[in-house]
């Protein structure tokens, strides 16, 4: 196996005095999809911004590209390649709906065109002229994610991309995963919407309290069942 | 369920709205929308993403202004009322974006909604002890919701679902007619989507609800009526059976999942 | 016989606001210098003068003034610039039955309605400003007057009592325009006085307001084009600040001038080697006023109020700010003013030769009768 | 969970049993300072002191409480101001007629400047405030009855119910005393009341008071109104002990002032005004007569206290181990 | 002669013409303050001390360096531009997590202290500062005598304003720091440098202030407080042409200038409170401001 993509070793990271990360491994290979389940306030989004370097607060070691990410500015962790989609979206109230698309710069060649992206959201084609936060809480969803397509990053970070949205976006939007995935690109993906994420991706881990507590293939995922039931109650 | 059904012999409307509108800026977000909503039944109101779902609840509980139609509210026309009015007449909501008093504890955040109806709202001359007598009441609602053990707990230090549940806590402590929940479920780990629903269809049993809701297999689990709403407008209304085999919803809304 | 054994002159004033320069910590100095030329000692008592910075705050000041009589054995304070801290002082000392001695605050209230048997007004006051540059300039040929006034009591006061004066000489005023305390623009009022046609603009007002007023009436044209400019209170260290290319060609009235007599400039020499600038009438009025008093104690033979009040009433002032002056029952020091005019650039020789004197007003004229003040103390 | 409530626990440093009884202690020799000060310490300086600190906890009551930031508070002190002065001397009415006169006058300016200013939120409330206190500045410089820059000027103290007479520096002081014990019993009243209940929520989530039914504007005009009463209260009693009124009350220099006072001394806690503004006058005092510009130390003092104590001298005690296990807290 | 309400409209042409000018003050310290609000939401107390510093950057280049006002123009906003970065780079970054609040009062005790600072060096009273040689003199318009200094002021100030338009709402970068003020992080998560852009977008706000003092030094008189006072009235511009609408704090500062002047003419006890007036007015028919997005 080639040197993985990302490499999250022994993670550690606070908010303020408290200690939420004890210590998680991850490791994505280039071009995988990999899911992390878990129950709310297992550390979910907290492990995907201390990858973004947004948490700054934690210790251990994340690679990514062969390069140590902890000691990198914010600004650069994008330039690297790593592009995030949060879960509160985050779509400015100052920027139209197309300059929130638009603004991202970008960071490499082959992101997805303006065409493509409006192909694939149209609603946000119509409101591209009004207000990036006057959009309905599923549109800003879709717009969150669109504009990182644009920017040419390797590897998505995705924190519950669904939440909030209609089962046809939802089904829309495993579509463009999928064509993502086809394309090479890296996705990390953080999920409640199990039958979501046992559609699109190839990898699962299961998060509790800070750490990694299991991770298993798709193949094996039949075979999990009973465990996830358990620890998820799906 | 059917049990409940049955008594409703003559369904009671409480809230209803006719020829509901809204434009934003040359776009019409709500257009045209009658609703009725009655007493002791569970209403849902579905549809994709921009549907205008939000919307109609900010225009019903006054947060905004109708551009078009009216309002009635338990027999009186609240078309040009002002929300906190709204409220105090017993139309309360819910956010879509979970909302609690982050700082007080559990029980304070349902005193807090308590002491309006008990006239202690104003008094800035008594101590905080004259509240003490809301104790009781406000113990008994959290009891109810399961939330006995963290009383004394500050709600921001509540796990996402028990704040939602702390939510609608406050909510029913006003004792509404009607309860107007958005996306109560949303964001919500598993196990705490079946204590919710159960919980919405006991509060049901006395009063009105409207929610909102994407998660289908709660809709269909404790929703006696279902509206869809699509680019503003009602295309399809019925209980829940009946909607989903709208093909009109199917591929507006559901996919070829549901 | 002084009270425990040293006589103690404080100097409250607004030393880090719009009057700092006005008189600031340079009346400090005056004041210095007077008890040195005095000799250091009054009845074999040593003297100290201490200051203080009251901010133009009539609470701070108050305070001051209270905290260096009740517990620092302080026996006089003087120039107290700004009127209401000059009245709020003087009222509380009275109250306390001490000797206060107002150099720089303008209001004829100190010796008017306000009046008390302790309180002395030194320098000038806004009567003597109006019959200064309102009275004397009608005779100079600027008899049609048009007032810049600000919109308060002290600019109502000196356009009031300007134009009264501007009347009484068969002057003319030929309106007036009132303009908010502090505004920096002057251009709309400036438009408004030069069409009015009248041969003299009057600035009723102080400070800040004046100097802009005086520099944009010269972005304007208004002296070029033949009007004159007649500022109520404005002193040499105003001239000094906006400089010669704007003031050139206006009017104004002091009570002292450095260069007007050979004492005047042996003092206002050696005032400057102190303190680098020369003194405008405040700054030589404290020093008239600490001199005065020192000889007041010196004549009365203790340091005791009534008796230094007295002698202070009585005794004619004769130094280097006022010769032949006489201090009225209410306790206004009457002496005479002058009318000056400020050079032009080129006809300057030495340095702060600012003025021309046009004209000497005698004390008798240019300020109110004591009868006549409204101070209940004279009957 | 288990981790979660470790978390709750270690920030929440339980308070000491007996440290409701400590506290009481610490007010009762507070107190007791406060009676016996005027023995060692100037009069009008601790008058001075207490005018501003009520002035201040007034100001807090709004800031601290209800997360309002004022910035024309003076209006509200200088005019009560001018309005006892003016009672008292013009009309002759007796010091605590003039003084509730101030009251009222200051309550009736807060509801105009309420009323305007409570449509918008946090800068903007701000700004709003302190552009229509410039206003007021403008009408007082203007009015007849204030006699514009003189101010008005020696007024009678006067007796006390017709009895005590005030002019006696002992009196007075006992006086001012008991006004502003009485002054911060209100406050301390007014914020653990049902009515601060409601303003603390409103304060958490606005949108949220809404919803349960309060009409939000008005509970933040109520507070407003306290506090411009509260800091009329102040003013009124100012007047007296200084026995003038002048514009400086009513300058936006004097509201940034008070919020210096309180910044300094800690948002949101019953003491942290009063700390606040007992350092404000002191200072004040003693650098008038040092050689260094005040305005520069206050500028300063301002920009250290935003950038490292931000919870003031008393705000950062309460913070301290000692201050937890005494059980204070200051609020936000 | 042609009157209107008793005024000769000659003289009102002249009012109306000196209001611009005024509004040219207005406009451009409205300008710099609304661009620092609405990306850094501070409220920039400090701004009435930049404009000072503005002023007494080009007396002292004048005085000690003997550069001219054409250099000065340039440089003295840049030097104070320099200044705000310097203070925003080691302070006032520190508060942008913290409630605005606390932007607000940090630069007030910014504003005291510089102010403070200048008045110990060089008194309150001030210094003057003379016009460049090329601009002096006055042009005689018929119904005014138009010192060209003044007509200089408002051709200068309103091709800066319309630059500063132009840069934020019309380019890549105005995206970039309107988004930033919002979401700083995220922004920077998307890989821009966003730190360095607020720095750069308190010292272009602060620069406009210094390049308004600089225009102001040869009307007004060079003193430490010559932006105490003006900073109040340029805040009720900003409020009423919405807070950190760009647009509108341009607009508004011309508008209210004229406005200003006008009162002047007619009722000239009322000139400086007419913007608070209007203020007031303002927030009650429409609380955002006349250009404000929202409420
Ligand atoms: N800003 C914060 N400050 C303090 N604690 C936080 C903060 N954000 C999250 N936490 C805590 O960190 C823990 C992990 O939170 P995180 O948001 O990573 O969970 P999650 O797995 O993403 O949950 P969810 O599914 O609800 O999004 C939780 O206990 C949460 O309360
Ligand atoms: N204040 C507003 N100004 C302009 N457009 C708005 C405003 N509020 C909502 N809209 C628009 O109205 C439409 C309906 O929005 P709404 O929030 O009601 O949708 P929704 O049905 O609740 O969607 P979701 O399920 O995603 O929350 C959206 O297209 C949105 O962009
Ligand atoms: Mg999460
Ligand atoms: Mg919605």
């Amino acid at each position: 196996m080639s040197a993985p993509l990302l490499n999250v070793r022994d993670l550690h990271a606070w908010y303020g005095e408290s200690h939420v990360l004890h210590g998680v491994n991850l490791t994505v290979a280039e071009g995988e999809m990999i899911c992390i389940l878990g129950r709310n306030g297992m550390g979910k989004t907290t492990t995907l911004r201390s990858i973004m370097g947004i948490l700054r607060k934690r210790s251990g070691r994340i690679e990514f590209a062969g390069r140590d990410m902890t000691a990198v500015a914010l600004h650069q962790t994008a330039r690297a390649g790593l592009g995030f989609v949060p879960e509160e979206r985050g779509i400015f109230a100052s920027l139209s709906v197309e300059e929130n698309l638009m603004l991202p710069p970008k960071v490499a060649e082959g992101g997805m065109s303006v065409e493509e992206i409006y192909d694939l959201f149209p609603n946000l084609k119509e409101r591209r002229n009004s207000q990036g936060t006057k959009l309905s809480g599923g549109e800003q969803q879709m717009l969150a994610m669109a504009r990182i397509l644009r920017t040419g990053a390797r590897c998505l970070l995705l924190d519950e991309p669904t939440e909030g949205l209609a089962p046809v976006i939802i089904q829309a939007i495993g579509e463009v995963l999928q064509k993502l995935k086809g394309r090479g690109m890296t996705v990390v993906l953080v999920e409640q919407n199990f039958r979501f994420a046992a559609k699109v991706a190839d990898r699962f881990y299961l998060m509790d309290h800070g750490r990694m507590t299991a991770e298993f293939p798709v193949a094996e995922l039949p075979a999990q069942m009973d465990m996830l039931h358990r620890e998820l109650g799906v | 369920m059917s049990a409940s059904l049955a008594i409703q012999a003559e369904p009671r409307v409480v809230l209803s709205a006719r020829g509901l509108g809204r434009d934003f800026a040359g776009f019409t977000a709500v257009n045209d929308v009658d609703l009725d909503v009655e007493h002791a039944r569970i209403h849902a109101l579905i549809g994709p993403n921009g549907a205008g779902k939000t919307t109609v609840f900010n225009l019903l509980t006054k947060f905004l202004q109708p551009t078009r139609g009216s309002i009635t509210l338990l027999g009186q026309d609240i078309t040009h009322t002002r929300p906190d009015k709204v409220a105090r007449m017993g139309l309360v909501r819910s956010f879509q974006i979970s909302a609690v008093f982050p700082h007080l504890t559990v029980r304070e955040n349902v005193k807090v909604a308590l002491q309006r109806p008990a006239g202690l709202a104003v008094q800035f001359w008594l101590p905080l002890s004259a509240l003490d007598r809301l104790d009781a009441r406000a113990d008994h609602l959290i009891g109810q919701l399961g939330l006995a053990r963290w009383r004394d707990h500050r709600a921001a230090d509540l796990s996402y679902g028990r704040k939602r549940v702390l939510e609608i806590a406050t909510t029913l402590a006003l004792d509404p007619e009607v309860l107007l929940l958005d996306e109560p479920m949303a964001g919500m780990g598993q196990e705490d989507v079946a204590m919710v629903a159960g919980i919405i269809r006991d509060v049901a049993t006395e009063r009105a609800v409207l929610m909102v809701e994407h998660n289908l297999s709660v809709v269909a689990d404790i929703c006696h009526h279902v509206t869809v709403l699509q680019r503003g407008e009602i295309i399809a209304a019925g209980d829940y059976a009946a909607v989903s085999a709208d093909p009109r919803v199917r591929t507006a809304y559901m996919g070829s999942e549901a | 016989e002084v009270s425990d054994g040293k006589v103690k002159i404080g100097i409250l004033n607004d030393q880090s606001g719009v009057y700092a320069d006005f008189g600031g910590k340079y009346s400090y100095e005056a004041a210095r210098m007077a008890v040195e030329d005095f000799g250091g000692k009054v009845l074999d008592a040593p003297i100290e003068v201490v200051t203080a910075d009251h901010q133009n705050k009539p609470d701070i000041a108050s305070n001051i003034a209270r905290q260096w009589y009740d517990t620092e054995q302080v026996d006089t304070i003087m120039e107290l610039t700004t009127s209401s801290v000059g009245l709020a002082v003087q009222a509380l000392s009275q109250e306390k039955k001490k000797i206060t001695v107002n150099t720089g605050a303008a209001t004829t209230e100190l010796t008017g309605a306000q009046c008390t048997p302790y309180g002395f007004h030194w320098a000038y006051d806004t009567h003597a400003l109006a019959v200064g540059t309102g009275g004397a300039l009608v005779k100079e040929g600027g008899d049609s007057w048009f007032f810049l006034t600000a919109d308060y009591a002290f600019g109502y006061s000196l356009e009031e009592q300007t134009g009264n004066f501007v009347k009484s000489q068969g002057g003319t005023v030929a309106g007036a325009v009132r303009h908010p305390l502090a505004t920096t623009d002057y251009s709309s009022f400036l438009l408004q006085a030069q069409a009015s046609g009248a041969k003299v603009i009057g600035l009723a007002n102080a400070g800040m307001d004046t100097q802009n007023a005086i520099k944009q009436a010269a972005e304007f044209g208004i002296t070029a084009g033949g009007q004159r400019l007649a500022a109520l209170l404005f002193t040499l260290a105003e001239v000094h600040g906006i400089g010669l290319d704007a003031a050139q060609g206006l009017t104004l009235t002091e009570s002292f001038y450095w260069n007007r007599t050979p004492e005047s400039r042996e003092f206002g020499e050696r005032f400057k080697e102190r303190t680098g600038v020369m003194p405008n009438m405040v700054h030589a009025g404290t020093y008239s006023a600490v001199t005065q008093y020192l000889k007041a104690i010196e004549a009365a033979g203790t340091d005791e109020t009534e008796a230094v009040a007295a002698k202070m009433h009585e005794m004619p002032v004769d130094d280097v700010f006022a010769q032949g002056g006489k201090v009225g029952p209410n306790g206004r020091l009457i002496k005479d003013v002058y009318l000056m005019e400020v050079k032009a650039p080129g006809d300057v020789t030495e340095d702060w030769d600012y003025y021309n004197v046009l004209a000497t007003i005698p004390g008798d004229e240019a300020f109110l009768n004591p009868a006549e003040s409204g101070c209940p103390l004279v009957q | 969970m288990a981790a979660k409530s470790e978390t709750v626990a270690s920030d929440h440093v339980a308070a000491h049993p007996r440290a409701g009884q400590v506290r009481l202690l610490l007010v009762a020799i507070a107190l007791a300072g406060l009676l016996v000060a005027p023995m060692f310490l100037y009069p009008i300086f601790l008058m001075k002191l207490l005018a501003f600190a009520l002035f201040a906890s007034a100001f807090n009551l709004l800031l601290g409480y209800t997360g309002l930031l004022s910035f024309g508070h003076a209006t509200f002190f200088g005019g009560a101001a001018y309005f006892t002065a003016h009672a008292v001397k013009v009309w002759g009415w007796s010091p605590e007629a003039g003084i509730l006169l101030g009251v009222a006058g200051a309550a009736v300016l807060g509801l105009v400047m309420g009323a305007i200013a409570i449509r918008r939120q946090g800068i903007y409330f701000a700004m709003i405030t302190l552009a229509l206190s410039q206003m007021f500045f403008f009408f007082c410089l203007q009015a007849p009855f204030t006699h514009g820059e003189d101010g008005i000027q020696s007024v009678p103290r006067g007796h006390l119910f017709g009895l005590i007479d005030l002019n006696r520096p002992m009196n007075m002081y006992y006086f001012v005393l008991a006004v502003f014990v009485i002054g911060l019993l209100i406050i301390r009243r007014f914020v653990n009341s049902p009515f601060g209940m409601i303003l603390k929520s409103i304060r958490e989530n606005e949108q949220r008071a809404i919803s349960l039914g309060y009409s939000v504007q008005r509970y933040k005009l109520g507070a407003f109104v306290m506090s411009a009463a509260l800091a009329g209260l102040a003013g009124g009693v100012k007047a007296l002990i200084f026995q003038f009124a002048t514009l400086t009350d009513v300058t936006w220099q004097m509201s940034g002032e008070v919020i210096l006072m309180t910044l300094l001394g800690g948002i949101g806690t019953l003491l942290g005004p009063i700390v606040g503004a007992g350092l404000v006058v002191t200072l004040q005092n003693y650098l008038a007569t040092s050689d260094v510009p005040v305005t520069i130390i206050t500028g300063v003092v301002f920009m250290v206290c935003v950038l490292l104590f931000r919870r003031g001298l008393v705000g950062e005690f309460f913070a301290t181990k000692i201050g937890k296990k005494l059980g204070f807290r200051a609020e936000s | 002669m042609t009157m209107i309400f008793g005024v000769p409209v000659q003289a009102l042409m002249g009012q109306l013409l000196v209001g611009l000018i005024n509004g040219s003050f207005y406009a451009l310290l409205s300008l710099g303050l609304a661009v620092i609000f609405g990306l850094l939401r501070v409220i920039n107390f400090a701004h009435g001390a930049q404009y000072m510093l503005g002023a007494f950057a080009a007396l002292l280049l004048l005085t000690v360096g003997g550069i001219n006002y054409w250099l000065a123009l340039l440089l003295a906003p840049v030097i104070v531009g320099v200044f705000a970065a310097l203070v925003e780079k080691t302070m006032l970054s520190r508060l942008y997590k913290l409630d605005p609040l606390y932007g607000l009062l940090f630069t007030f005790g910014l504003a005291l202290a510089i102010e403070g600072t200048f008045r110990y060096f060089f008194g309150a009273s001030g210094k003057p500062y003379a016009p460049p040689a090329q601009l002096t003199g006055a042009v005689n318009l018929g119904f005014m005598f138009l010192p060209i200094y003044r007509g200089w002021v408002v051709v200068a100030s309103l091709a800066v304003c319309i630059a500063v338009w132009l840069l934020i709402e019309k380019t890549k970068l105005g995206a970039y720091l309107r988004a930033a003020t919002e979401n700083p992080t995220l922004v920077q998560a998307f890989g821009v440098n966003v730190p360095l852009l607020l720095t750069l977008t308190y010292a272009l706000g602060a620069g406009l202030a210094g390049f308004a003092g600089v225009l102001a030094a040869p009307v007004y008189q060079v003193s430490p407080l010559m932006g105490s006072n003006l900073i109040i009235i340029v805040f009720a511009v900003v409020v009423v042409g919405g807070m950190g609408s760009i647009l509108g704090a341009i607009v508004t500062g011309y508008m209210l200038g004229v406005v200003e002047g006008l009162t002047k003419v007619f009722y000239p006890e009322a000139s400086n409170i007419v913007i608070f007036v209007i203020m007031a007015i303002v927030l009650i028919l429409r609380p955002a401001g006349l250009f404000g997005k929202d409420a």
